[in-house]
């Protein structure tokens, strides 16, 4: 059964030095202030893993709690690269970035594989890309029944999945919809789980297209609204496309982005909203 | 005399290249910016298809990520990220797949990763793979949207982050890649395609304007001619309209389609910029 | 695009004498009718594949149809055994039935490979049972990263599915919700697809759990309100436990259950809702 | 002084065992009806989850079928069966298995395919396995619940459909089957419990006015006893009172609860057969 705490508490309870911790969210529903309250807290040595990491883990890896990431594509989208993840791998600013690189595909497969109890999932993919010389977690499988060569990828198990989601109910259940992406299986897949939302209710109502993540799958929610910003969540705010348009000009010298940090992020109280000083435009 | 830029001849070249009633698995950036003008043009019934899980989504704006709401509220069907590669890319189910490229060698791989002889310390990491290598493989056919420089045109990519035709004719065969591989590329100076022999990436088509000595220069490498070469007519009236609709309403995302996706710094330069007449 | 025609004309196009045919539903929304329209069809050695092959496959069998059976649970829900297919497993009649049999955890991987293009699918099964000497089609697979050992099931690629929806829409896009089954994987790994649907309107509303099948997935599409009874449409009918019930009676027996084919299937008009003349209660 | 039939005795003790707050896989049949009944006494936040892909199902009354309207409409999700298979049962997510049999054997190991010793000629169909070889392999423990009789409790089953202990204690771990196997065995005349050292069922308890004696004797193999043998209370009121309401409202269904999940006739019997007091 879920806790519902603060974020703080959250973050805290489930977040340890050293963890594997997958923050999921397909462009969609991404846990920035989640992601900010693991760098007030000055966690260390994360191995950071996520399809897509953009600029909550550009912040990440730019704040130094990262030593590893594991990811199939690391850019701000739609804008272009992220410069605090291109310092760590092209300048080991503020320190090295150990990559595990896959595709969409391969990591999609790697999170069902964890949710799945598997060690490993077959699909077609890798094949003839340099990606294979240059990762781990990728094997060629033969098919026992035709002898055709496939792909194996090895199951991601993260200790910690953080994810952000519209709604939960007081008993700690959880519902999230519009582009689900791969969280379900990012939770299902790890040891312990945080869940944001941005509102609490007395019960779910069905909707159209929603994912339901019961309380006992799930160990920590946290009210957080605005948690996704500048992501955004489905019915409650849009994507700040202005915010990720500056973020390339804020996050290209290390000194803005070192000062942005101290007033967004170490200067903000944990359980408000990461987003509410950071509007797009102005700011950016 | 309408004026327009290569960058419009560009797009509105990639949306003639995609056909009414097809499915196409969607990049970011410009390929969905050509896919949409497609459907407001003449490819109503176009299925466009977002590696975030939308199927059969209506934008009525380019979106800036493949993630915006508008893919998700104007969609068919909304499914989760592993349902979206395994049961309906993977297959081969999917007709047409856009990509974009930040290199591209004469075989048709594209490399979105990193710029430099070594992996490890890359002289520009890219953002990296995303869906793009099962997109390349899986697809019956692929269609590639870049802009054309010595540069970005090599020889052979530092990467292969997705597949062509690999090493050559063959080589898609041997690595039991199911889709048909690069059928068009379409750049800021015309179109090319894969000899049916050897696979490498031939002249096919240039804009008005444009001589074949100016894209092959252009080329890292010694860029063979099509005897069937033809001239891409400009865009056309309606083309060029439904295009600068499609962009109009969202000035910070048309601002930024000029990036591709996957490209860096690097694959920047100003729109408006190579304007031919 | 999905042609909409009569349900007589779809199974004329889509279901052709020794075809392997996935009529699906996993309870709710059992293609009831269709199943008749290919018993009036004569349809002959078929290979029919189901995870829960119940009341519509046992008068399949019975009436000769079927040349093989690929399933993982042969029974009449709640009620107990399929006496067409007992008989046709213990005593032949009216023709030998070959047996490919699963678990239910086996089938359903086995049509998720079948719609994501893979050869086989992973899973942990089998272990231990006397499934692995009587059945093909599960091989043993040894992990490429962990050494372990796991299972490995041959995809399912059925030449045709069938399949029972609530709603079309007037381009073919089909919905179904409630309990959805396995019936996506089924219609995706098939070569061919009928799907009948107990409503076709203007457009497709959005529905809480819904699955939505597009247009282009889908070849033949047909107006056949009542289509699944005895089983259900969630919004549209209810199960009819008593025809359910009543089957057993009916199936018992080798001429009752000829007499019950002739009067309800062979003697009813191709585009009616077979159900229609055979509601529960007094007839059985 | 109540009366009841050992039907009764055996869902009550059945739903006894299913602890508030667990998370439980249902088969159809007796253990849908003992773990509604748990759910509407003891255990108000028993999670009931049914093969068809219904979670957290809060069925009024005892459904006819795993795939009744009522268990999608209670449900807190309602996922597809691959998932329900892949993502919730296999990982071992599941705190109790549920299940039926029409032969079970010494070492817990389950038989729902034939009866007779050729699969190919079966003297008894049976319908087969369904979900329960890997709710048998997966969940955390297994509750098994059938009538006894020394042709169901055979020394070994004709067929093995759902692996108890195997051949024995170690079984499941050679087999690396990640569940802990069957924890109790709940018949019309009393339970069993694995012995923990052997993984031989043994008589751990029995109803009201059973003797040791007649459960021996209504078993195939030479039953030992537990030192730690209990005698099970009878019904209380409310258990009997919650049990008829959750039969009442569907005749047809009750009609039939008394046939297992996957028995043929053969383990037919009517129902208040064998009323003990």
């Amino acid at each position: 059964m879920a806790e519902i705490v603060t974020l703080a508490d959250a973050i805290a309870a489930a977040v340890r030095d050293g963890d594997t911790v997958a923050m999921e969210g397909f462009t969609h529903l991404i846990p920035h202030a989640a992601g900010h309250e693991v760098i007030r807290q000055g966690r260390r040595d994360l191995t950071l893993v996520r399809m897509t990491p953009d600029i909550i883990y550009d912040q990440l890896i730019g704040a130094g709690c990262a030593r590893k990431l594991v990811f199939s594509w690391a850019g701000n989208p739609g804008v272009g690269s992220l410069h605090r993840f291109r310092d760590a791998v092209e300048r080991s600013w503020p320190q090295p970035l150990e990559l595990e690189e896959h595709s969409h595909a391969g990591m999609a497969n790697r999170f069902a594989a964890g949710a799945s109890g598997l060690p490993f999932a077959v699909l077609r993919g890798y094949r003839g890309t340099s990606l294979l010389a240059n990762t781990t977690g990728v094997a060629d499988i033969v098919c026992p029944f035709t002898g055709e060569t496939l792909t194996a990828v090895s199951a991601l198990r993260p200790d910690v999945a953080v994810i952000h989601a519209q709604v939960a109910d007081t008993r700690g259940n959880i519902q999230y919809w519009g582009i689900t992406g791969v969280q379900k299986e990012a939770v299902l897949a790890s040891a312990r789980s945080v869940v944001t939302v941005e509102e609490i209710v007395d019960s779910l109502e069905p909707r159209p297209g929603a994912v339901v993540l019961p309380s006992w799958t799930v160990d920590y929610v946290a009210h957080v609204p605005g948690g996704a910003h500048p992501s955004y969540a489905l019915g409650y705010s849009t994507r700040d496309n202005d915010f990720y348009l500056g973020w390339d000009e804020i996050s290209r010298d290390r000194d803005r982005f070192s000062a942005w940090l101290d007033e967004h992020v170490y200067g903000a109280r944990p359980q408000v909203a990461a987003g509410a000083g950071i509007k797009g435009g102005a700011e950016c | 005399m309408l004026t327009y830029t290569a960058d419009e001849m560009m797009t509105v070249a990639a949306a003639r290249s995609l056909l009414n009633g097809m499915t196409c698995f969607v990049g970011i950036g410009r390929p969905s910016e050509a896919a949409n003008l497609a459907r407001r043009t003449h490819a109503p019934d176009l299925v466009l298809i977002y590696e975030s899980g939308t199927i059969g989504a209506k934008p009525g704006q380019v979106p800036l990520s493949i993630g915006d709401g508008i893919l998700a509220e104007t969609a068919d069907s909304v499914v989760s990220v592993p349902e979206i590669f395994n049961y309906w890319l993977q297959p081969g189910r999917i007709d047409v797949g856009f990509l974009g490229a930040a290199q591209l060698d004469k075989f048709g791989n594209i490399n979105t990763t990193v710029i430099g002889s070594s992996y490890a310390e890359p002289r520009v990491r890219l953002p990296g793979a995303g869906g793009a290598p099962e997109i390349a493989a899986a697809c019956k056919e692929v269609v590639v949207i870049v802009r054309q420089s010595r540069r970005t045109f090599a020889e052979r990519v530092d990467f292969v982050t997705s597949v062509g035709f690999g090493d050559g004719a063959g080589s898609r065969q041997r690595l039991g890649l199911t889709g048909g591989g690069p059928k068009l590329v379409i750049t800021d100076l015309g179109t090319l395609r894969p000899d049916p022999e050897t696979g490498e990436l031939v002249l096919a088509g240039v804009y008005p304007g444009v001589s074949v000595p100016l894209v092959q220069e252009k080329t890292g490498w010694d860029l063979a001619v099509s005897p069937d070469l033809v001239e891409i007519p400009a865009p056309a009236e309606t083309e060029l309209t439904a295009l600068r609709e499609l962009l109009s309403p969202t000035p910070s995302a048309a601002r930024q389609l000029a990036v591709p996706d996957g490209a860096g710094p690097a694959a920047r330069r100003p729109v408006g910029e190579g304007v031919l007449s």
